[in-house]
């Protein structure tokens, strides 16, 4: 294992219900309602803390210029330092690690992180065409991408319905999920309208409101904590050029080296077995088998071959999103930080209805950009690990 | 919407990014704007002071403040202010006006908002005004159209 | 806070020449500025263990902004990277922070922004409170005049000693090859200007500028292998205040106050402060709240209000205090950088050279 | 105190949980040099490119440098490309209608990948066939607008490959497909 230095205790998590719009709340209300989950969960006060990095996808997205400006009352940050983290799609994961870092640097002892997105503000689809009209959207982005998949590996076209129906079934165990829908079925799935080829209305996400929080400490803090802490065993974040010729897109190498940063520094040889559950970014059914190979958890054409017997259910040998994943709640700029925090909540067993039985070593993955942005951990109920 | 346009003799192009936000406003700044649809301003109680405009948390605790909010003003002193000469087309007014930083009676914050005397002469730090208010209210910051002077210099 | 931290330096920096309207887009010209700050340092490009870039969507209109930018530092093969949706500054504080692991010794920082596409006045209100301040259209001019204003009122500063901050901006300025705003003005004459936005007239205010920074960190063995007077980062912090102007007492910055404690700022004499003062009354209140004395040389670049690349004058502010020590052989120098309105939030970071 | 409260007309009772503010900015940004080159081929029905010295990838639209080398490039490095060659990938776009969403059909966008020298032009659109019928493999040429109707009024910094004005997209020839595994590292 590499040392990072002091170790880091994810001690307190919180989130806020995702909904299609939370009309009860201003933006300060939206992250004020996870942050006052986590410090409760922590067992702390605003007092307690001692910086604050929040993070979000694009502005235009909301219509709030630097938001951290406006939202730092809301958090309690008034008199400490903020810093305000964004890297598209994986920035509730990047502005995990900052907060983690800044823990690991010896900078501070507790450090609050946030991250956020009300979409019903706005509209992603406007936001990511840059206001113009006849936006792809991100899955007009990735459709091709998954279909190269598809075509490469010999995957079947049930697979990608198939992960849709687990999650979902899954978010029936999460209180917190943005849909709940208890009667979806593959036939539904399937017959749902198609987006953009491969991608059927049922195998996307949807658009949230919502936030997450996280109270991280060094040591002392995760020793001392009532509950049991998520101690970070590693940490990774690796970026690519979004477009050039020759790129891989369906297997981008930042996605490979961020993994294998990720594994060596954490001391894992193989991540499929001493993994126990993992929280991948899969907004888009197909990407739960691409980020199986991407990531090197299954070799070359076996990712699907895990969603298709079942190994990555909730009760499978390798559970992905058992929390309902990005395909049950988005709020886009969160749902980075909701992969870091359900994994430390596995390995807390504070996972609730979605626990996985006995979990003790779990991995996080957020992406963004044109799948160009990763950042990744690895958390542990036992601050050292051992993988022999 | 696009076009060409010479700007210096560079060719340029132009990009108007518009969108009709939707925001919700929840539990302090929700009654702030209804009070200011009904012709009142509102203020909150934070501990032994009355912020305006009404913040949900306690800016130094960061303590969350409740409701109910307490009704301020409508008048207040001006505590500094800001002449602008040529307005833009997102100011209140289209024409010259001041910023201001409006106490109102009974609060110990105050509030940013227009100030419409008329000339720059008829500005001063610490001088009384009091709000004129929009004929038509839809619960937004500019319900009140802008401050005037107090006896209606302006 | 913690002790112990990792001794880092800035061992190479570069900026592009500021421009009221650059006809390159702001990859095009981040490009040779982060060639060059690499360049000196003497670091081959693959080996930088930590890139961090700051910038921001709303001020060129394009969502994602920052993804482009990645084209200018070489993301290919695939780097270690973040980015901060602040000044460059606050990327040059997460690299710093990213050093003190101890797997990496060199990080590049860079900040850019090109403001000439947009109107300022029209964009800024949406850095506001949303509810309360957005649509009232308070752009960043007014803000500074209510706080020159509350200023002037508390007699801490006149207008004429505002107008010679401008016309010795002006004149440092002129030894600045990357200053936009620069000569000789004579104060009397400065002072028979209009007001832009009273109490503050064209003078007071900064430029509107295209421009980027780029910086080379590394740990103490790295730098001293690779640089002949590394400027040492002694001190960094950076707080934040209440958002609502109405909240705060304009005439002080806490956040500075409490910036420079952390940083250290007062251990010792420092003998250049360059200081993100945007408008000339910022600079008083600046001085104040880092305790600098009459002695120190503020500004020596012309600061701010020669070249306001936003998103890069803080981080450009530290360049210089680097340079200071760098070049100038200075041997405590501190640079400055703010974000919001009325100096919300502050960043001080403490730079010293071997003695 | 003078003032009174306001005795003018309020909309509805209900309280208030709702804002709306309608943003608008306008932005006019300065067409960089390798861009104005390539608006000026386009009014001409030329598409042009600038190639890598060292790595020797084409850029289209050219961007005054290669992401890859890190070096900068300029009108010596520019080269003519052709405006025929196949689809490598596509996505058919349902829209969603959003605030200024012109689109209200279903839409093609496709990679293609230029003939020798090479070259990709992505998110073009496809003429002339029902977007149902648009596949990986297919040999397409440009249809460019007659020359007295082209503009490039579009055409800047931002715009990537919105080339509309002057190149309206690209049609099949009617050749037979191209096997997929010709073109399989030159999808994205």
């Amino acid at each position: 294992m590499t040392n990072l230095g002091e170790p880091c205790a994810v001690v307190g998590f919180g989130q806020t219900k995702h909904k299609k719009r939370r009309d009860d709340l201003s933006l300060p209300g939206l992250v004020r309602e996870a942050a006052l989950r986590a410090l409760e969960d922590a067992e702390m006060t605003w007092s307690d803390i001692d910086a604050v990095v929040i993070g979000k996808a694009p502005d235009p997205f909301e219509g709030v210029m630097m938001p951290e400006l406006s939202l730092a009352d809301a958090l309690g940050a008034n008199g400490k330092p903020m810093m305000r983290v964004h890297t598209a799609g994986s920035v509730g994961g990047s502005t995990t690690i900052v907060a983690t870092s800044l823990v690991q640097a010896r900078r501070h002892k507790r450090v609050l992180t946030v991250a956020y997105e009300k979409q019903s503000e706005g509209n992603a689809q406007w936001g990511l065409a840059g206001g113009r009209s006849g936006s792809m959207g991100a899955g007009g982005i990735f459709a091709p991408w998954m279909r190269s998949y598809i075509r490469n590996s010999g995957a079947p076209e049930h697979i990608g319905w198939q992960v849709a129906v687990k999650d979902r079934l899954n978010a029936l165990k999460n209180p917190y999920a943005h849909l709940h829908l208890p009667d979806i079925t593959i036939e539904k799935v399937k017959e749902s309208p198609m987006l953009w080829d491969p991608i059927h209305f049922l195998e996307s996400c949807p658009s949230s409101d919502g936030a997450a929080a996280m109270v991280l400490t060094d040591e002392e803090g995760g020793r001392k904590a009532s509950k049991q802490p998520a101690w970070v065993i590693a940490t990774a974040m690796r970026s690519e050029l979004g477009s050039f010729p020759g790129r891989d897109t369906v297997r981008p190498q930042a996605g490979v080296e961020c993994a294998h940063m990720l594994y060596e520094a954490a001391g894992i040889t193989n991540p499929r077995t001493q993994i126990d559950v993992a929280e991948l970014y899969v907004p888009f059914s197909w990407y739960e088998p691409m980020w199986l190979e991407g990531h090197d958890i299954a070799g070359p054409g076996e990712g699907w071959k895990m969603v298709d017997s079942g190994e990555t259910e909730i009760t499978g040998a390798f559970p992905v999103n058992p929390s309902g994943g990005v395909l049950s709640s988005n709020p886009i700029g969160a749902s980075g930080m909701l992969r870091f925090g359900e994994a430390a909540q596995q390995v807390r067993g504070q996972a609730g209805e979605h626990q996985v039985p006995g979990a003790k070593v779990a991995l996080a993955q957020a992406y963004g950009g044109a799948a160009q942005y990763y950042a990744m951990w690895v958390v542990s109920s036992d601050p050292h690990p051992s993988f022999s | 919407m696009c076009s060409t346009r010479a700007v210096t003799e560079l060719q340029a192009t132009t990009h108007t990014i518009e969108f009709p936000y939707t925001r919700t406003l929840g539990p302090v700044i929700g009654p702030f704007l209804t009070g200011l649809r009904d012709g009142r301003i509102l203020g909150i109680r934070c501990r032994d002071r009355v912020l305006v405009p009404p913040q949900e948390y306690d800016p130094e605790t960061g303590d969350a403040l409740e409701p109910p909010l307490v009704e301020v003003g409508p008048a207040g002193t001006v505590e500094t202010w800001a002449w602008v000469s040529e307005p833009t087309r997102k100011h209140p007014l289209d024409r010259p006006f001041a910023f201001a930083l409006v106490k109102l009676d009974g609060a110990d914050t105050a509030m940013v908002h227009a100030v419409d005397a008329g000339s720059i002469d008829a500005m001063r730090t610490g001088m009384r005004v009091t709000p004129r208010w929009r004929a038509e209210r839809k619960g937004r910051i500019d319900d009140i159209e802008c401050f005037v002077p107090e006896g209606g210099a302006a | 806070m913690a002790s112990s931290l990792k001794d880092v330096a800035i061992i190479g920096y570069a900026q592009a020449r500021n421009e009221r309207q650059a006809q390159q887009t702001e990859v095009q010209f981040l490009f040779p500025v982060i060639n060059e700050a690499l360049e000196m340092s003497k670091i081959p490009r693959r080996e930088i263990g930590f890139t961090c870039a700051g910038s921001c969507d709303y001020l060129s209109g394009q969502t994602f902004a920052f993804v482009m930018n990645l084209e200018a530092v070489g993301a290919w093969p695939p780097i270690t990277e973040s980015h901060v949706e602040m000044d460059g500054a606050w990327a040059l504080y997460e690299a710093w922070v990213r050093l003190q692991h101890e797997d990496i010794d060199t990080a590049l920082v860079f900040g850019s922004g090109k403001s000439s596409p947009g109107v300022p006045a029209e964009i800024y209100p949406l850095q506001t409170d949303p509810y309360t301040l957005t649509p009232l259209g308070v752009d960043p001019v007014s803000f500074a005049a209510l706080q020159a204003r509350a200023l002037l009122d508390a007699g801490k500063v006149t207008e004429r000693q505002m107008a010679e901050i401008a016309a010795r901006s002006r004149r440092d300025a002129m030894k600045n090859p990357y200053a936009q705003v620069t000569g000789e003005f004579d104060v009397d004459e400065l002072l028979a200007q209009p007001y832009v936005t009273a109490p503050l007239r064209k003078h007071d205010l900064p430029p509107i500028s295209d421009g980027a920074c780029a910086v080379v960190l590394a740990t103490a063995d790295k730098a001293r292998e690779v640089c002949e007077r590394p400027a040492w980062i002694r001190g960094i912090d950076h707080r934040i205040e209440a958002h609502q102007p109405g909240l705060r007492d304009l005439t002080v910055s806490t956040s500075t106050r409490l910036a420079a404690e952390g940083a250290g700022v007062g251990d010792r004499p420092v003998e250049v402060a360059e200081l993100s003062a945007t408008f000339t009354h910022q600079e008083p209140i600046l001085r104040e709240a880092l305790g600098l004395g009459d002695d120190v040389a503020v500004n020596p670049s012309g600061g701010a209000l020669a070249a306001n690349p936003v998103m890069a004058v803080g981080l450009a502010r530290i360049a210089e205090a680097a340079k200071q020590i760098v070049e100038g052989g200075r041997s405590r120098t501190l640079g400055h950088a703010t974000s919001g309105m009325c100096l919300q939030q502050n960043l001080v970071c403490v730079l010293e050279g071997d003695s | 105190m003078t003032a009174a409260k306001s005795d003018t007309a309020v909309t509805g009772d209900e309280p208030v949980t709702m804002m709306e503010y309608f943003m608008s900015l306008t932005y006019t940004d300065v067409v960089s040099p390798p861009v104005v080159r390539f608006r000026e081929a386009l009014m001409e029905g030329r598409l042009i490119a600038q190639q890598c010295p060292k790595c020797h990838l084409v850029y289209v639209p050219p961007k005054g440098y290669c992401p890859i080398d890190t070096i900068e490039l300029d009108e010596r490095n520019e080269i003519q490309l052709a405006d025929r060659g196949v689809v490598t990938n596509y996505t058919i776009v349902t829209p969603v209608q959003y605030y200024g969403q012109k689109e209200t059909e279903p839409f093609v966008r496709a990679s293609i990948l230029l003939d020798p020298p090479g070259g990709m032009l992505i998110l073009q659109d496809i003429l002339d066939i029902p977007t149902d019928e648009v596949r990986a493999g297919m040999r397409v040429e440009a249809v460019w607008a007659k020359p007295g109707e082209r503009n490039v009024d579009e055409v800047g910094n931002r715009s990537g490959s919105a080339l509309e004005g002057s190149l309206r997209g690209f049609r099949p020839t009617g050749e037979p497909d191209v096997p997929a595994d010709s073109f399989s590292d030159k999808v994205w």
